[in-house]
């Protein structure tokens, strides 16, 4: 049992080691933990992969325990199955109508309804004009264990920003949900790495689908393996792959 | 079955013509639709038959092949029965429903061949417990419109009536084991007696009488059916109620009479048909397939 | 004839790799000698309308022999992983979806059963599914000596008289699911029981290191 | 109340009832529902039983059949139990092939003749290499409330106890058994193994002699087998909650002590149908 | 005739001049026959003619039908319906499982467009419905709970799973942890209590 | 075949010992009193043992045992219609099952069910299928499952008496109830409610014949009707008036037997 306050000096001590499912930390009477992400200062916030028990913090996932001040923990878990998660933006494929919506699959274990009314300045008599096949680019409005997931193409204003049906063109990879992350990353090193070997577009769900279009298909398949191969390498690997890229030898 | 969709309208018309003796069709209760028999129409059996009775059209093809004898019955062949339901015949067919009528047509078709006279097993022995003849009756239904039993039974009648069953010796080896051996003359054959082969007849119940070879509009509007197999002596060799209604003692007896009679009636023009067939031998004007 | 318990608990040398299927949403292979085991899960994904459970997942877990059809030996080995990894799972966070998990045996030499639910555990925990603790499966045989034998070869199975498998929760130590054949006494079952709760100290640490290298990339 | 309470939340209902440490069928948590026994009712069968446990009915029927002995085990016969529950024993099991329980249940009871050698194969063996009995244990599920697998082993036993193979003499002429159906012998059985049953409800709660509903609801279910020796014969625990080496021990001694109740129950019924002859 | 009198199907009770028919009974050619087997009973209700009809043990409403109330458990929701297990049959419980459906429009009868299915029901809940159709050959029974009466009379918290006590006709409260979630509730009425 | 993997398989190949038996077999005599005691040529059923609602999980059930011959039946349902289409919205469906245990026949057989098992369902379904008011129960199906356990001769006959009472005793709604009865032709004697070993084994003569005949005593109605063998129309109509002699003849132990399971499952109601 850890002391008062030592609780979180155990837990910031253990952030970056690998944890794996049951394993458990112990909360002292004062600490309290926070689901929501309205957290106040002093609470810690439960991340992906952590789940509360009465009064102790157990993994569920195995992966690495990572920490964001002031309170915030979660387990970067190297998972390929997508869980939808409200707020998140993904890459989904329309799959058929069913009345006034689409069914869009992102993925995941069911498909998540689509509005035909949830894209920028559609109404009911301008219904956009998005067929069985295409690509959209959209937001979770609605998902929760309880309930069939709802995507949206606009945001609480009403506009695209940025989401909608994909144009002609680009190419659509799988890669792993881990990469995803590192990908959105604010200063995300593989996509700095990326722009400096040439100009492409990327378009990143948190699905684990990657849409890129560089201005060549040459380009846009060069693009589309290395992303699939950073996976599996490390940081050195990888900087030296691209600059063997860079230097015309793939 | 194939089934149609039959109005409440349509029903008082069919039924007050019953009633009076006179179908749709102009056919009288006892009356059979025009029936059309052709044998050795498929060249790689050993007998076959297609017959036509209205729409409905049948395709019968019989193999022997030499097996062995069932343990109970050592010295007996036997006859085994397949009724495929094309889907070509009704779209009813596709899937499940045509393989669930099949199971229904062959079940009934060992029972009205489940007697000693109909065929002469022990001719189709070959040696005791060890090898007989297996007539594999393998029964195609082309188009269905109404009365499949009568259609099947008379092709199965006529495939019988049909089939060529090379002549077969025994011979021993110098081990003192035995062989079956085949005899090579495609002309040194055995024909099958099918003086007994029964013949199927359905009586629809339609309202208070009972019809002969009902058209599907007419078995729309009866709740039960009786099927009778009678030999060229009268003989019943199986009886069965179809269909979801019931039945009064009455109407049946006078159902198995009516059906005694009719299916006596069947026999002798069928025979005389099939030899007159058969004496034309080559020289018969073929129909064609479908014609 | 009393049975003797060895001192110190000997296991066949593990190998485990996680991840190494590209089709499956989680896979591991778990090697004990010359027991060998391939895993693959999929899932959370759609459900049959006819399996779907209103308030938790669906597991399915199929048994696939080195050679030829499952047969009823194999259904027997699938209920008992299946009900264990049930229990460690948190079915209840992903309700109404289906979780199937593959068990392909590559090779049979001995300790199948605990091979194919330690192969189970590492690809549940490689596709990132919720649960509650790890679990471990651990064979014994009793040989006819008396003697305790931990994770048997095939050969040690068949001189053996009895033969027991378990599998360990993380958390307690507790046996979640037991397996046996032949007959024994209850003082044996005891000591097996013992004997398999230190084995399972043993794999669990050998779990966590193969985590550790499994995310050594990304520390 | 009750009746509403029950269909739309069972678990609570269930639990309402065993905080007070009874059942809703008003037994204890550690008591077996009345168990009857018929021995040899089915006249075409070489041996058959049938047993109630309340109101699960199982019922197995022996058939024996001569067949050659395999190349491995020449002085060895067959045993092939098998388990249906049929559509007509519970609305849960549907036509067609066994299920998964039908399946694990078959297997579990070959897994309880071989392990407590109830019968030797080699008893069957008539003539090494040659000709041997298969014993065809056909066991039936006729009204599904719950615990089968004891239910099938009383059934197995009681049948195999009732069993009477015809005598059989290999002709030396022909090399052909000859078989006198009329003359007939006990097959000997070595050993009784009975078993026990039990649910865990919420990760403590341990009931013996689970209903259906029970059953379904229960957290975790575990089978003991042990037989007269106190030994052993299987203990089928396939998942679910985990188990203290206490509770382990609680099950152990109540199958000890059912196995008695059980073997003393068929002898008196074998002893009542001879008597009846 | 007695009035314990018992009968089987088919058993000839009277003459249809002498009784009116009530349920597990029927019509043939004039007379009045049981379809079920149980007991006979006539009751005079200020008509002339006394209701004949056979009962038993239990009664027989078999069948959910237009116009039932039923108990029904939500299995699943979406944006446009819940579907939902049918439990009882007024105060009955069923064998067997019947599946059925509540869509948007049917879950109250205010506001309709304004309706979330979420804010609702919620998987698991016990909700009281009124039959409004058999529905057809690919949906299931259609459900309404467009009554103040009928909507969610048993809800458990998606926090503590402990059982929620209604506050308002949308809102229910988790005693333990107090916080408040949306349902479409039902003012429970005594006589359904008991369910 | 392809090999059953869903079962604890045996040898692959495995004979009957009555194959080999050394006593020649006995057939049975075909004229004077039967093996059993009972009367040639006359209506001399055997007496039956009826009981309803054995089975505790079903809607209905009932056991009938006529000599040697044990049936056992249960009833589910209504339930919800798996395959639907349009007539399933106005009326009921009726599905039957009727197995043979493996142990049931002096044989023992397979428990993959035949075709010949779907025969005897199919006529199960037809005879019970007119009695039924199969339009009280729209979107729903009414499951009739018959195990025999012991083939004595006859089990067409006594599944259908057993399931029809058991679907009386489930409370489903019917027109009557509906009682089989069978007869054997032997030559020009016949014998009623023959045995297993009456039915098998044939004397040489000719005109050898079965006959089973499903019957709404109520209603005056013949709901299912089926024969093989041999017979002259005259004999065939003969046997059917005998068939439904037989079946009066059960018709009281059925009543009882179903009245019997009424007073059992609930007291009388009060007079109003």
């Amino acid at each position: 049992m850890s002391t008062t306050g030592g609780m979180f000096a155990v837990l910031k001590e253990k952030v970056g080691q690998v944890l794996v499912p049951g394993d458990e930390f112990c909360f002292g009477a004062e600490e309290t933990i926070s689901l929501s992400e309205s957290a106040k200062p002093e609470r810690a916030v439960c991340g992906p992969g952590l789940r509360r028990s009465g009064d102790r913090l157990v993994v569920m996932k195995s992966g690495v325990l990572r920490h964001k001040p002031p309170l915030t923990f979660w387990i970067d878990s190297q998972q390929k199955r997508y869980v939808a998660t409200k707020g998140e933006t993904v890459i989904g494929i329309v799959t058929a109508r069913a009345g006034d919506t689409f069914r869009v699959d992102f993925g995941g274990s069911e498909l998540a309804s689509l509005s035909y009314l949830a894209f920028e300045g559609a109404t009911k008599r301008n219904r956009p004009n998005v067929q069985v096949g295409d690509l959209v680019f959209a937001q979770f409005l609605i998902a929760n264990k309880d309930m069939e997931p709802e995507l949206v193409c606009i945001d609480g204003s009403g506009r695209a920003n940025g989401m909608g049906a994909f144009g002609a063109g680009g190419l659509l990879i799988k890669v792993s949900l881990g990469l995803v992350r590192r990908l959105l990353a604010p200063n995300s090193d593989i996509r700095l790495d990326l722009e400096q070997l040439f100009p492409c577009e990327l378009v990143v769900g948190m699905n684990g689908r990657v849409w890129v279009r560089a201005s060549s298909v040459q380009q846009t398949l060069i693009v589309a393996n290395l992303l699939q191969s950073c996976d599996t390498m490390t940081t050195q690997q990888r900087q030296q792959l691209f600059r063997r890229v860079q230097q015309g030898a793939l | 079955m194939a089934t149609v969709k039959v109005s409440e309208a349509e029903k008082v018309y069919i039924l007050h013509g019953i009633r009076d003796d006179l179908r749709v069709d102009g056919r009288s209760c006892e009356d059979y639709r025009h029936m059309e028999v052709e044998t050795d129409v498929v060249s790689n059996t050993d007998g076959s038959a297609r017959v036509s009775l209205g729409h409905t059209a049948v395709l019968v093809g019989i193999k022997a092949e030499i097996g062995k004898p069932r343990p109970l019955v050592p010295d007996e062949g036997y006859l085994e029965f397949f009724v495929d339901c094309s889907a070509n015949a009704t779209p009813e067919f596709e899937g499940r429903g045509g393989e669930e009528l099949g199971i229904e047509l062959s079940n009934t078709l060992y029972r009205v061949f489940n007697n000693k006279n109909s065929i002469d097993l022990k001719g189709l022995c070959i040696s005791a417990g060890e090898h007989c003849w297996v007539l594999y009756v393998d029964v195609l239904l082309l188009q269905c419109d109404g009365n499949l039993y009568d259609a099947i039974s008379v092709a199965i009648k006529a495939a019988l009536f049909n089939t060529k069953i090379p002549r077969v010796h025994m011979s021993s080896d110098d081990e003192g084991g035995k062989e079956v051996e085949l005899s090579d003359d495609p002309f040194d054959c055995v024909r099958l007696s099918v003086e007994n082969v029964p013949c199927i007849v359905t009586l629809c119940k339609v309202g208070h009488r009972h019809v002969v070879d009902a058209t599907l509009q007419e078995k729309a509007c009866s709740v039960a059916s009786l099927i009778i197999a009678v030999t060229h002596r009268g003989t019943v060799t199986c009886v069965k109620k179809v269909g979801g209604g019931s039945l009064d003692p009455e109407s049946i007896f006078e159902m198995t009479e009516a059906g005694k009679r009719v299916g006596k009636a069947l026999h002798a023009p069928l025979m005389k048909l099939l030899q007159q067939e058969e004496s034309l031998g080559k020289k018969r004007e073929k129909v064609g397939f479908l014609g | 004839m009393e049975v003797s318990a060895p001192s110190n608990v000997s296991l066949r040398e593990f190998g485990c790799e996680q991840s190494l299927l590209s089709r499956p949403d989680g896979s591991a292979s778990f090697v004990q000698g010359d027991t060998s085991v391939m895993a693959g899960v999929y899932g959370p994904a759609e459900v049959k309308v006819s399996k779907e459970i209103y308030d938790r997942a669906t597991l399915e877990v199929l048994v696939q022999p080195k050679v030829g059809l499952p047969s009823v030996r194999e259904r027997s080995q699938e209920q008992c992983v299946r009900e264990t990894c049930e229990e460690a799972l948190l079915l209840t966070l992903h309700p109404r979806s289906s979780l199937t998990l593959v068990l392909q045996v590559l090779h049979d030499d001995g300790s199948l059963l605990s091979c194919c639910l330690n192969a189970a555990c590492m690809a549940l925990m490689d596709a990132g599914l919720p649960m509650s603790c790890l679990f471990c499966g651990v064979t014994c045989a009793i040989s006819a000596y008396g003697q305790i034998i931990t994770d048997p070869t095939s050969a040690q199975e068949k001189e053996s008289r009895a033969l027991m498998t378990f599998a360990i929760d993380s958390k307690e130590r507790k046996v979640m699911m037991s397996s046996t054949k032949g007959s024994f006494s209850v003082h044996e079952l005891q000591q097996c029981v013992a004997v398999s709760q230190r084995a399972s100290e043993r794999i669990f640490q050998f779990y966590r290191d193969s985590v550790r290298r499994r995310y050594s990339k990304s520390l | 109340m009750a009746a509403g309470f029950k269909t739309a939340e069972p678990l609570e209902y269930h639990m309402s009832f065993l905080k007070e440490n009874c059942r809703p069928d008003g037994r204890e948590l550690s008591e077996f529902r009345t168990t009857t026994l018929n021995i040899g009712s089915i006249s075409t069968a070489d041996g058959s039983a049938l047993v109630k446990l309340g109101s699960t009915t199982v019922i197995c029927g022996i058939k024996a059949e001569l067949a050659n002995p395999t190349v491995e085990a020449p002085g060895k016969g067959y045993i092939v139990p098998n388990v249906d529950l049929p559509p007509l024993c519970s609305s849960r099991f549907r036509p067609g092939p066994p299920g998964e329980q039908a399946q694990a249940s078959s297997q579990f009871i070959a897994d309880v003749i071989e392990s407590s050698e109830i019968i030797k194969p080699e008893d069957l063996c008539i003539d090494r290499g040659k000709l041997c009995w298969v014993l065809y244990c056909d066991i039936m599920c006729l009204d599904y409330d719950g615990n089968i697998l004891d239910a099938c082993i009383i059934a197995l036993l009681a049948a195999l106890k009732n069993t009477r193979l015809p005598k059989v003499t290999v002709n030396k002429a022909t090399c052909k058994p000859e078989i006198d159906l009329k003359e007939r012998h006990e097959l000997p059985v070595h050993k009784h193994p009975v078993g026990t049953s039990f649910c865990i409800f919420q990760d403590s709660i341990l009931i013996v002699d689970p209903t259906a509903d029970e059953e379904s609801l229960s957290t975790s279910r575990l089978s003991v087998v042990t037989d007269e020796e106190e030994r052993l014969c299987s203990l089928h625990k396939p998942g679910g909650t985990s188990l203290s080496a206490e509770k382990l021990q609680t099950c152990i001694n109540r199958a000890t002590a059912r196995q008695r109740e059980i073997q003393k129950l068929i002898e008196k019924v074998l002893n009542s149908v001879k008597a009846a002859q | 005739m007695s009035p314990t009198r018992l009968c089987v199907p088919g058993d000839k009770l009277c003459s249809v001049e002498d009784c009116i028919l009530g349920t597990g009974v029927y019509l043939r050619h004039g007379y009045i026959y049981s379809s079920l087997a149980g007991y006979v009973l006539k009751k005079n209700e200020g008509e002339q003619l006394p209701v004949i009809s056979v009962v038993r043990e239990t009664e027989v409403q078999l069948l959910p039908d237009v116009g039932a109330i039923v108990t029904c458990k939500v299995t699943s929701i979406n944006s446009r319906f819940a579907k939902v297990h049918i439990l009882y049959v007024g105060s009955t419980p069923l064998k067997d499982l019947f599946r059925g459906t509540i869509r948007k429009e049917d879950v109250r009868a205010t506001e309709k467009d304004k309706v979330e299915m979420h804010r609702s029901f919620r998987p698991g809940d016990i909700v009281l419905a009124k039959v409004i159709s058999l529905g057809d050959v690919q949906s299931n029974y259609l459900l309404t709970t467009a009554e103040n009466e009928l909507g969610v009379v048993v809800a458990h918290s998606d926090a503590a799973r402990a059982q929620m006590v209604p506050i308002s006709w949308c809102e229910m409260q988790c005693p333990q942890t107090h916080t408040k979630e949306f349902r479409k509730v039902a003012r429970v009425q005594p006589e359904y209590l008991e369910a | 075949m392809p090999t059953d993997t869903k079962r604890v398989r045996g040898p692959e190949v495995s004979q009957s010992p009555s194959l080999f038996d050394c006593r020649p077999s006995v057939v049975p005599p075909s004229h004077g009193a039967r093996a059993d005691g009972r009367q040639r040529d006359q209506v001399d059923v055997r007496p039956v043992f009826v009981r309803c609602g054995l089975v505790s999980q079903a809607k209905g059930s009932a056991y009938i045992e006529a000599g040697d011959t044990k049936l056992l039946c249960s009833v589910y349902g209504p339930r919800e219609t798996e395959r639907k289409d349009e007539t399933d919205m106005k009326c009921g469906r009726l599905t039957t099952d009727m197995r043979f245990a493996p142990f049931s026949c002096p044989e023992r057989g397979s428990w993959i069910q035949g075709s010949q098992d779907k025969n005897f369902s199919l006529m199960l379904q037809e005879s019970l299928q007119p009695a039924l008011c199969l339009h009280k129960y729209p979107r729903s199906q009414i499951e009739v499952n018959v195990m025999v356990l012991e083939n004595s001769g006859s089990v067409q006959a006594h599944a259908i008496t057993c399931a029809s009472l058991a679907l009386a005793d489930a409370g489903i709604e019917m027109y009557d109830l509906v009682l089989g009865c069978s007869i054997r032709q032997d030559g020009s004697s016949y014998v009623v409610d023959p045995t297993y070993s009456e039915e098998s084994n044939w004397s040489s003569s000719e005109h050898q014949g079965g006959l089973t005949v499903a019957f709404l005593p109520s209603l005056n109605q013949v709901s299912g009707l089926q024969s093989d063998g041999e017979m002259a129309e005259e004999t065939l109509t003969a046997g059917i008036r005998t068939c439904i002699e037989g079946c009066y003849k059960l018709y009281p132990v059925i009543q009882q037997a179903l009245v019997k399971a009424v007073r059992r499952a609930q007291p009388p109601p009060p007079e109003s």
